[in-house]
């Protein structure tokens, strides 16, 4: 099949056309909302049901095959907000907080354009490394604190903002302990007692995936009245800096030996941008900074950028350096 | 009904901020405070909040010197930065020492 | 199995015990209620399970197939507040907001009724039509919009009540959101994209229900100290016009030449009264109307009896006319 | 603490009517309002709202002028047909200005 | 706009005491109440509360009367053993028959 | 297996694992939280289901089968509360409320605990007596009932505080509702009716226990702070009492001749302490005991203990006592 064809059958999946009911609810004006407890517990069960799968493949592998991919998404998120910084900066002109802000957003993750990834992946059959859900866990702080770094050397921190206590927040915040918790279980438990709870953590994935992204499509599509804040400078980042980040990961992938599957999911994860730990955490250490730049940006572009284009893009790039059809 | 009269402070503001926000309000001088979830529109609309709920609704009782001291340190912390919005009011409550505070 | 056969195993179905259990609670003074943000999420989930199964059948069928069931169906729901009004007003001696509020409701159709007549088949293996999802769809809202028009002749429209903003409300409400969102999705995707989603939106489909109708057993019992408000002409009216409807349905069914499943579902709907979208919408554009009246009607009497008694009815009928046991 | 006085109307009413009576809360020339989810007790009980919740309580801070403009667009309009109950009380906020609004 | 001066009780108490709360409210000849969820934080922190949500916030519309009545009842009954706090304010509503009630 | 072995199983399965995650995150300070709305839903879920189960097994036993084993488990938790109550008011120097509030607690029945037990039976193989979850309904109120007696007796009920109404309550409550309202459905439907729902009642029974334990971590953990306020007399209490308790159910249940699994059942029946519908009763009835003092003996100490040692303990009991290995 070739780019076109994979993201045809990627925008047709019953996930992406969910995210698109979701924002043509808002579009017509509708008052559809997943109540927002159950969105809440939904986000729960995703976070431990990607821990416990990976969890449950982590106890096959040796420990020293997850070193080198797990310092490689290390690096990533670190490096990522430098650039993204100096960008933003020098070439959007934009102030410290706001470029730091962004630059948080895109160093850190986005875990359902990680889960898009894999359900694309396993439609097409393509296996991928383990340990992926591992690296997710590990990209989505460094990049933050990178970031509150650099709005320090620029002066942007002070006043209540308070970026040790923002950061400390996301590291035991829900979605890394859930994660970390569902890898350690899954791996302590292994093969056997995930099968006690495979029928909810594993059979239900992609149906509960798509209650979710129901409302992150209402959500996204709420943001869009942003647009005109944000401006042609950022609206382009949010699009050619995905692509940038996910060459750039599947590149890295390639060089430490990852499989197709596992260079698609470095790079979709270099590729997203956060937009649930990041804003939490930005909005405490950075109040000065403006949540319709680096919100509009990651939630209403990019994140809708790589889940329906994207996610065949990086998928295909990796096809084609492993030399694959 | 013997009554002593005390000072109930409102406090609206953004989700995120919650804990942080009730633990600057025991901070200054409350001896406790009463939350609910709500949501809203104002004049700057301007939050983080998205997926994450929307506003918190906080209410103290306190003397009337904490409650400035709050109604400072709000306009002072707290207003340039947030979506926050805060009221004072006088309440008659039965016993007046509980609500007396630290301010 | 002879017609009291069918209703006794009906009756005795986990649906109908649960939602007996529901109305149980309320009598004896429990404190058992499913929380409105699950009882919601559960709301979304039927619909949105209703419509990609509906749809996914759907895009079996040539679209000719479906014009003739789906003329009948909107014929159905614009007439049936005809005669409603006009009863309730000569003969019930209702005043016009009144009488047109009723009429909305038995014009309008119960997703829930609809559902369980579905189990209903299912359960005995009967077939039926694959769009009919979409003839639910179909018949709520144009039942609301004729008994509005009643109104408006009536003189009963006008100070806050609005119907215009009403109707757009429910057209663009969650229910027919979701209905219709989901039978496009579910025709776009296939048996394939189906399958992967099919563990949530299929497997648990009659367990959610079992839940939902728990809480509705609640509400519905919840009605019933309005019971005396209700008078004996309304109530009379809320199980003879069903069984009127419901005739009508099957016979409509059988004469555009529906199967015995086909035909069930079609008398069913016609039987059914809506108790989510028409109350929202009768409660802004005729204020003066009484919930006592319309809510009681269709929730405490009309939809019990179309669960108990009703469907196993519709169904006895529908085989006889097709000439079967 | 310097402050000045501005009124504080509290409306409570049957959820299904949320969105209209925030429309026209805004309509009327409040700047912003703050709304809770709620349920109660009250002599009418006569309601459509028994599948969608039960009430809403919002809160509007205004100027005397808007918040009595919005009492009396409550009695005219909304009280005859409705489950709604309001009430109006005066509060001290830092930065009046911001409440003004357009009454 | 002719309004009248009526008193709002405001009561804070534990979630499992809801049921009986509002029936002992209505008992008082209180005409209704309005109910939201909270949580919150004081100076006793002593409760059962721990598995079934916190707290509820009760609001009631009262002749000064009905007023003073709930809250003595509340400092006779339920102040010395339950996590409760209540406060009294005076509002302005249109129609005050309403809240007359039986006190 | 020895004990330890088998102890150290159930110390590594998915569910106890998601109870230390939870434990874990208030330890980290995280602001990981089940929303209550779906926290109240998952317990309803698992009550009903529990309850269906449990009818449906019982729909195959004579009457007469179940009349020893209930009266046995009637006996228990009405004893219970005796010594209880004694002890800690003659050795513990508890004041009269405070004792009878801790005794109603044990002589409550805690659903998780069994839930727990049921789940442990299983993963080992190990069958037990279909009526079990009856058991468990039985033994929910009576407990409590006669430690408000002894309140009475000992001059520690008045006031506000009203023990009929408290257990007017209890008997209405949701959990003896569901508990009791899905064993008659369970038992009506038998097994072809359960077919229809057994995806959700029984296929994601184990997943959806995982998060409601790993809630009660959170809840257990919550109470840890106030461990000081306990003492070592209550502290000591909560975890000898059930392991008295456990030993005369496996013993009580071996003498009417239950089976291995039915012996297991019983005694963590008898060891465990409530939770939920204890301490709601309780603060009604007895406003002056402290929920200091007996929901973090329930909550904090006695539920933990035996999720972790009680259950390995009582079933290794029952195998001895059984002559088996
Ligand atoms: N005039 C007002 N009356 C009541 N609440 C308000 C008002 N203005 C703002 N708020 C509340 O304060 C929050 C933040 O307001 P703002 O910062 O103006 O966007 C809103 O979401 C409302 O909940
Ligand atoms: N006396 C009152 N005090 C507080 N809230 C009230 C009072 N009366 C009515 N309400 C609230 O207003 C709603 C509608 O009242 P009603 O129209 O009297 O049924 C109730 O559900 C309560 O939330
Ligand atoms: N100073 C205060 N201001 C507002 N609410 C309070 C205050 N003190 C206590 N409360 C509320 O009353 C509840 C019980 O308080 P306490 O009995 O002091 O633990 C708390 O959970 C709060 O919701
Ligand atoms: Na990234
Ligand atoms: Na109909
Ligand atoms: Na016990």
């Amino acid at each position: 099949m070739s780019v076109l064809d994979l993201a045809a059958a990627n925008l047709l999946s019953p996930l992406l056309l969910c995210f698109a009911l979701g924002a043509l609810a808002v579009l017509l004006r509708s008052d559809l909302r997943v109540p927002e407890p159950v969105f809440n517990a939904l986000s729960i069960y995703l976070m431990l049901a990607i821990g416990l799968k990976g969890g449950v493949e982590l106890s096959r592998l040796p420990p020293s095959a997850f070193v080198l991919p797990g310092l490689a998404a290390l690096g990533l998120g670190m490096a990522i907000p430098l650039w993204c910084y100096a960008l933003l900066r020098q070439v959007g002109r934009f102030g410290a907080a706001d470029a730091a802000a962004v630059a948080a957003h895109y160093g850190s993750v986005s875990a359902v354009t990680f889960v898009a990834a894999i359900a694309y992946l396993d439609a097409s059959g393509t296996p991928y490394e383990g340990y992926a859900p591992a690296l997710l866990a590990i990209m989505e702080v460094p990049g933050i604190v990178v970031a509150f770094a650099l709005a320090r050397a620029g002066g942007a921190l002070g006043g209540r903002g308070n970026a040790g206590e923002a950061v400390r927040e996301i590291l035991s915040g829900k979605s890394v302990l859930l994660l970390a918790g569902g890898l350690l279980i899954g791996a302590v438990v292994g093969e056997a007692g995930y099968a006690r709870v495979k029928p909810v953590f594993s059979d239900l994935f992609q149906g509960a995936l798509c209650l979710f992204l129901l409302e992150l499509g209402i959500l996204a599509a709420g943001r869009l009245g942003d647009f005109r804040r944000v401006g042609p400078f950022l609206a382009g980042f949010a699009v050619v800096m995905p692509v940038l980040h996910g060459v750039l990961g599947v590149a890295v992938g390639h060089a430490i030996g990852l499989s197709v599957g596992g260079m698609t999911v470095l790079g979709t994860l270099a590729a997203s941008a956060s937009y649930i730990a990041a804003p939490a955490a930005v909005r405490l250490a950075l109040p000065q900074a403006n949540p319709g730049y680096y919100l509009t940006a990651s939630l209403a572009i990019t994140f809708p950028f790589n889940l329906t284009l994207g996610l065949p893009l990086y998928n295909a790039l990796a096809r084609w350096i492993a030399g694959g059809p | 009904m013997q009554t002593v009269t005390v000072s109930l402070v409102t406090i609206v503001a953004e989700k995120v901020l919650a804990t942080r926000l009730t633990q600057a309000i025991l901070a200054a001088g409350a001896t406790g405070y009463t939350l609910t979830e709500a949501r809203g529109a104002g004049s700057r609309d301007m939050r983080a909040s998205t997926l994450d709920g929307e506003n918190v609704r906080i209410e103290v009782l306190a003397g009337e010197g904490v409650a400035d001291a709050l109604l400072a340190m709000l306009a002072r912390d707290w207003f340039p930065h947030y979506a926050v919005v805060a009221w004072a009011g006088t309440v008659r409550v039965v016993r007046g020492e509980k609500y007396a505070g630290r301010g």
